[in-house]
């Protein structure tokens, strides 16, 4: 799955990776792509994660992990850095979600549970901010309940903000309240049409 | 001018009852652990603390809130892996939590700074965290508004100070020290080193002096590796 | 990763008629004279320039306002002592001013590159600059609403860039240099000198790539000493 | 007029001196009372005017005179450096005016007149943003009109901003919507009372 949202995220673009399975694609984003990941905790130009001696405790990701600097870095603190996502500088930012929408709209900060603490951080901030927000999780939870839903029923992250979803069943284009099929992975259109509680037309596969 | 306190206690002695406390970094890049330390060892309590984290494991922050006088936090993700303190105490109802997503939360630190009486931020409209604000269209899009927030005290953790005040930071351990610097009544910096003015280039400043008043160096811990020893090198 | 640009006009190539230009630069410190001098061999008109002053003397931009392809200025200080070419357009109708507090216009820039959709600023309320703009109390102090400003383009002055992008400048040149970048869909730097990926400290970047489109060499005037003729280094 | 002014500036204050008369106060100010200096434009630390080799016309004040750096000094961009104006991070402003009111009001921009080209730089900024305002005018305009008044009749650059007005013949402190005469120079304050349209008290001087 990484390695398909690696393949469409264009050449020379300026990335955000969520936290967890997002971090897998920058594994196939090969360097003469230049692609240029941003962390939201201050830094242009992240590498991969830092091991044995590179490992700097001021030099962190999102998650909060030891990653590395790549030459044409830059550092830059809150304000400036959520300015960027927010002014809309990022071209692709790619998160998991709990659920989204026929509309794009995303869920993935809270699971509805009362008992839950809450925890949101630059979630909200990425959804309204990137170009286009991709989203990468299984289609369907443990219980087989559907994640592509016509209305999201946990609490919402962002409104209208998912262009693409990446599942282990499809891959999924959202445009204009409509779900194209763009790649099925050992199923088929009609199959995921009969699994899934939304309308879904058979499409062009992303550009 | 800056002063450059001997230790913690000293650099938080105005810490009042009820006051808001800024803390700097983003999980432990950034935290500045030997004021934390100092905190635990001051009396004040009913304070309302804003950080992006609720502190993880047993020190720093998770510390502070473990002394009971932290009556409220305003933070965008206090649940990690290792987030006892507050989980506990939150599922007790002993701290309240104000939940704002992250990039809110900085540009409300900097509004405070900056002299902005509020601005209107596309990040949480149609989510809950949207609940109770209004809401704007501007341009045709929506928008809601958020206010400052300003701090008495802000506790941050930088790399070098120089005697005017200037301060650098190290790589993402940047994160809120800049903006806090400028949102509190009394900045006070824990860091690595203090040099003469003029040892930093005027270009490369991040924190210009007006905003800092006070400096402690850091002591090393076995937890942070930016809490290197720090020295006060020789001054003109 | 920028575009390297051989002259300005091949950085200026789609610039079109009734494009909001930020032009960079106070005074002459951090004007982009070798940008300002390529606008005048382009076509486009009926043009919005953003700058702080409305030019001075006979270069720069008072030149391009003498062109006539400037329908309308906002800035905040376009009367100088040698604004000649503004004042005369000013006095006979042919170019409209809106004049804005340095500081809201500074701002207001700033909120167009952060997706900030509006702000309240005490500067200017009770004054003849807030007429017709929403007044509003906010914890007993009134501040007045100012909207972002969006360019098209945006034409600023720096000192080195990298090849990612990265840009650093010379002093006060500095200016709205860094605010500019961020609020335009195109951004080009007018730069001593192009250093690969890398050669700037990333503590030292003051304008991230990801604000910079294009960068095109300065070319030695007489008039700006900033203009110093610019080489581009060995790239690895 | 500057030397009292600069007296009268507390030791360690961050400081914006206004274009024209008010730069001069810097030449009164003993390195020793450790005044830092602000320019508008981005800069903290800023030392006298630069003279022959020194002058770079990349370091300016805010009337776009060659200057120098001093050892501590800054750099930022104009976000920055009025975000630290607005926020009230300047202990004192000094400033010219053409009319102060008895409530602190500042007209300093603008003479009114419809044939005036209209420019106003950093002043409203500064009026809102300094902690305090001190202005240096002469106290009468060519024509012995007032320049101490009732009510600005000039169009405003902010409320309420002033705290004290240092002229030719006295030092005025503003305080409550009373004027307090701290010190007269030739005159007595019996003298501006008869010449002045507000009414004037013997005040203590200054702090």
């Amino acid at each position: 799955m990484a390695k398909l949202v690696a393949r469409d995220i264009p050449g020379g673009s300026y990335v955000n990776l969520g936290i967890g399975q997002p971090t897998l694609v920058a594994d196939y984003l090969p360097s003469d792509k230049h692609v240029v990941l941003h962390t939201e905790n201050g830094m242009l130009g992240m590498g991969p994660q830092a091991q044995g001696d590179d490992i700097d405790p001021d030099l962190t990701n999102a998650g909060k992990l030891p990653v590395t600097e790549l030459p044409g870095a830059a550092y830059f603190h809150h304000a400036d850095s959520f300015a960027m996502m927010r002014g809309g500088h990022l071209d692709v930012c790619v998160m998991g979600a709990f659920q989204v929408s026929t509309a794009g709209d995303l869920a993935n900060w809270h699971t509805g549970d009362p008992d839950a603490i809450p925890a949101v951080g630059g979630a909200m901030d990425l959804a309204v901010g990137a170009k286009t927000v991709y989203v990468m999780m299984t289609l369907f939870d443990k219980d087989g309940t559907p994640k592509l839903v016509p209305k999201c029923t946990y609490p919402l992250t962002g409104l209208a903000c998912v262009s693409r979803v990446y599942t282990d069943l499809a891959v999924f284009r959202l445009e204009d309240d409509q779900v194209y099929v763009t790649e099925t992975f050992g199923t088929t259109v009609d199959e995921l049409a009969s699994r899934l509680r939304v309308p879904v037309l058979a499409g062009p596969s992303p550009a | 001018m800056i002063e450059v306190c001997g230790d913690a206690e000293a650099a938080l002695r105005d810490l009042r009852d009820g006051a808001t406390v800024l803390v700097g970094g983003f999980g432990e890049a950034g935290l500045p652990f030997g004021l934390l330390d100092g905190l635990l060892r001051c009396d004040a309590a009913g304070l309302t603390v804003v950080s992006n984290n609720a502190g993880n494991g047993h020190s720093g922050l998770a510390a502070v809130l473990a002394t009971g006088r932290v009556r409220k936090i305003i933070c965008s993700y206090p649940r990690q892996v290792d987030s006892w303190v507050f989980d506990r105490l939150y599922r007790e109802g002993k701290i309240e939590l104000e939940l704002v997503p992250q990039g809110n939360l900085a540009e409300r630190i900097r509004a405070a700074g900056a002299g902005i009486g509020g601005f209107y931020t596309p990040t949480g409209v149609g989510t809950p965290l949207a609940a109770g604000k209004e809401v704007r269209n501007i341009a045709g899009r929506d928008y809601i508004l958020e206010l400052p927030i300003h701090g008495d005290v802000a506790l941050i953790r930088a790399d070098t100070a120089d005697e005017a005040g200037n301060l650098t930071y190290r790589k993402t351990a940047r994160n809120f020290g800049p903006i806090m610097a400028t949102a509190a009544k009394v900045t006070v910096a824990e860091v690595n080193r203090v040099v003469p003015a003029g040892a930093i280039d005027p270009e490369n400043v991040v924190t210009p002096g007006i905003f800092v008043n006070r400096v402690v160096l850091a002591v090393g811990t076995a937890k942070a590796g930016s809490a290197r020893s720090g020295s006060r090198e020789t001054t003109r």
